[in-house]
């Protein structure tokens, strides 16, 4: 059976190039970072150049890159490191209502131990309007965490914006870039962040290995504490392959990022079309421009998402839903609903993720067979009349 | 998060006796669309028999599996064979259900009971 | 030149046959286990699988294991999430002198927010003993963490009776078996642990990956918020490599540790009389025979630890210090200290810790040519007086 | 941690002037065994230029580095010279320290300050 990969936003194989280039830090190049000696010396050069590579890509300095375990980490210690780091400044943190689970979660945990958090909406595309953002601020504001692309539906956020009321009012601000670092193209000056987080492998890299920028002069609290790797700020014996994957990982995506993101939009946007097109009652969730270049996300009224995916898993497409019938409180996904939609129309969305792998075929191929899985779906649901057609 | 038994990709797969019964002798509908789990269900009652029984669902592939099998355990059953089938009856029939998913055989032990109330209904009804 | 590697407890190579076990789940078997279609189900069954290798090897059920990204994150998400979980029971912690920096910087991170922390000491050798820690239980103490084996000076602590100890007084007892883990055995039961961190890249398993055991019904607060992996334990994406990599190097462990405990244990001791017999003025840190497997610490007296790395580096030789010239503090190390060495002699101690590719001439070559290097460095020494002689 | 010039480790495989001086003109003894680091600076002046210098160090590869170049700097010149030369000259010679040793020259430094101290109170001793 034909295999067709959909979900590069749950996560992308390594490319074999970053392997490459991962290999002799196994068992050739195998020591620890901190060692003085000739072993732990050569492994730390190659940690430092893929700090280097990485500061490189998105116009920091290396001193600026701590590497982590992965976004959830980067996330967590960005918002418990500036809260617990300002705690005697003030103790209000602002985000959004369609943050990441490490977002929303972190700020969780910081409410039960004493911090105050507010979220502040989107609109029926998912956007944060920055002057929501303005407005939330008090003289207790320590940090606004405001994610750069959705992971669910794509929409990018106005960082730029929302930065500069940050570092007008003297708040720290802090984007998790997990899911738009690699593609398009990352600017830390021109977004106005103090903070960022990536992961390698949202961007052909190895699972495991994730980044956060820290702009020179932001104090945090070590969210990971131990010894005093990455200049005391996370502990931890430094993942070297990882590290060396993601650094490679970073060196090709910028290599071809202009083509990349065009040719991904391209597709995106076919993709769209070839589903709205051939589906009545289906819809774009998300902003139709300002969305991720690989985020294709639809509703499909009448059926349920997980059984949409297991049809197209059933012929080897793999994809994604917000339809939560997995997770234990059986509630769509945050973001569906932050969004507006019914329950319904909630649990019928399912998001496909394009990446370097996917070809012109591959969308024909899907937007082809949709439609009949929708059409037998929707004929064994209660909610689907016929006479609507 | 999950892994399905065979048997329950078998009836995704061929769903037994979807749709809807002309004239039902009796009809369960529950679940609510936020959990995203509606189901449907269609009895057709002769001398105290299940003769037919049909469904339709929204929901995700254990939904549909256990309203495919809860229509297959039904059929040839008594009114009150039929009423005695439990959730974990359902489950088991299908090999067993994910943890997180057997809230779908809770549903299709609803809908049955609901179809069968509402057939008992009808009988007091016409009598 | 020969190079011999004698820094296992800082990091181990992987071991090829581990490396040959992660290699499918690069870009093959890539996906993301917590996906519902095919690429993230068989990415799955391979981290259940490891999981399972993993508990049966301490005697634990599966569910009873965690994935992390080392043993510092392990030892974190232990302390910090034990002492959250229980903060509305009490506040107070117990650990000792000479713990990894990991459970002592987690311990006074929670000391500057609102809890209490008790530090016990150990005696000439490093041990801690068990009735110093039952005398420090309040009605208030909610965790007690000592560690296993300790990573400089290679001294055993009692855990099976602090274990008992904690038991019978309600507390709950963490164990950082980093250094142990993978040899000499480990038995969870009979330890009486309630939770234990292990790291794979100290077990020839890949860096990036540990484990945290935690007994069922032992409540603790997530330290890594986000998404609901690990059943809500630990969140981000599964690093299915580093899982399959650790549950491969826990095996391969298994299948020969008898073996290799006994190997290690005469190569070590044989290091151990090469080293004092042949150098004046030098002594064994730790404690005699409850000590790792694998560790040789020795102080050498005179001459400073870093300069004795040095020259043995420039002969292909690698090992650690614990003389922490490189540290901002200048201090030497805090277990150094603990153990009650005057400073002179805490910065001339040398660690040597050997592992599956150390042989028998390795060991003559390092005791071999260490002599000279001692002399010559003593020769240097303002606190050598020839005529000790 | 750390990495360490070719300069600074030709100067660790090969230290120049170890050794004491007999009937030394200055010495400067400095460092304490806490941080690890002890120097001990020997200096032979005629008609107020330094004509030998000799160390004993112990501690890390930095401090054993820093002393040989100090006094190899110092052979030579002047008392007054002598005296003008920084920890960053003798950093700088080395081809640089990582920031974490600079406390080495820093102790070179003072080594040849107690010296040449040393050395000027002898001579005031001895007007
Ligand atoms: C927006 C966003 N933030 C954070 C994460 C977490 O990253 P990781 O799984 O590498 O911890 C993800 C992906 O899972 C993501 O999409
Ligand atoms: C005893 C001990 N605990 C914790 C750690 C931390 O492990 P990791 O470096 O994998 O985070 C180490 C090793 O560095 C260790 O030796």
């Amino acid at each position: 059976m034909k295999r067709i990969y959909m979900d590069y936003a749950a996560t992308t194989p390594v490319d074999t190039r970053v392997l490459a280039a991962m290999l002799p830090f196994f068992n050739d190049n195998f020591g620890n970072p901190s060692s003085l000696h000739a072993f732990g010396q050569e492994a730390k050069r190659a940690v430092e150049k893929a700090r280097d590579t990485i500061a490189a890509y998105i116009g920091a300095s290396p001193e600026e890159i701590v590497f982590t375990s992965g976004g959830t980490e980067s996330d967590n210690c960005a918002i418990k490191g500036v809260a617990y780091a300002k705690k005697d400044k003030g103790n209000h943190i602002i985000t959004s209502s369609i943050e990441h689970h490490a977002v929303l979660e972190s700020c969780r945990f910081l409410e039960e131990n004493g911090f105050e958090v507010t979220s502040v909406p989107v609109d029926a595309d998912g956007l944060v309007d920055p002057s929501d953002v303005e407005k939330a601020i008090t003289d207790r504001t320590t940090l606004i965490s405001i994610m750069h692309g959705n992971n669910e539906i794509g929409t990018m956020q106005p960082v730029a914006e929302i930065g500069d009321i940050a570092r007008r009012r003297g708040v720290v601000f802090h984007t998790d870039a997990v899911q738009s670092f690699g593609c398009p193209p990352i600017d830390i000056d021109g977004m106005n962040v103090d903070l960022l987080s990536a992961s390698g492998h949202k961007i052909y890299g190895p699972k495991g290995v994730g980044i956060l920028y820290i702009r020179k002069g932001t104090r945090i609290q070590p969210f990971m504490h131990g010894g005093g790797q990455e200049r005391g700020r996370r502990a931890s014996t430094h993942n070297v392959p990882g590290i060396v994957g993601m650094g490679k990982a970073v060196e090709l995506a910028m290599a071809d990022m202009d083509q990349e993101t065009d040719r991904l939009i391209s597709l995106r946007d076919r993709m769209i079309r070839g589903i709205l097109e051939n589906i009545d009652d289906s819809r774009l969730n998300g902003h139709p421009l300002r969305r991720l270049p690989n985020n294709v996300n639809v509703s499909i009224e009448y059926v349920e998402g997980e059984s949409l995916l297991l049809s197209l898993d059933m012929e080897g497409i793999a994809c994604s839903t917000g339809s939560a019938c997995t997770s234990s409180n059986l509630e769509p996904s945050h973001v569906m609903m932050a969004i507006g939609l019914p329950h319904e129309t909630a649990h019928g969305s399912l998001r496909f993720t394009l990446g370097r792998y996917t070809s012109e075929e591959d969308i024909e191929y899907v937007t082809g067979i949709l439609p009949g899985i929708v059409k037998r779906l929707r004929a064994m649901s209660p909610l689907y009349k016929e006479d609507r057609i | 998060m999950q892994e399905y038994s065979e048997k329950v990709m078998e009836h995704f797969r061929n769903p037994r006796n979807v749709g809807e019964i002309k004239n039902p002798d009796g009809v369960g509908k529950v679940g609510n669309p936020v959990c995203g789990d509606i189901m449907e269900l269609q009895i057709k009652v002769e001398d105290g028999v299940i003769v037919d029984a049909r469904f339709k669902t929204f929901g995700c592939g254990a939904a549909i599996a256990t309203s495919s099998m809860v229509t297959e355990l039904i059929k040839g059953k008594t009114i009150d064979e039929a009423s005695k089938i439990s959730n974990h009856a359902v489950a088991e029939a299908l090999g067993g259900l994910p943890p997180i998913k057997m809230h779908c055989s809770v549903l299709a032990e609803e809908a049955l009971t609901k179809a069968i109330e509402d057939y008992r209904r009808r009988g007091e009804g016409r009598r």
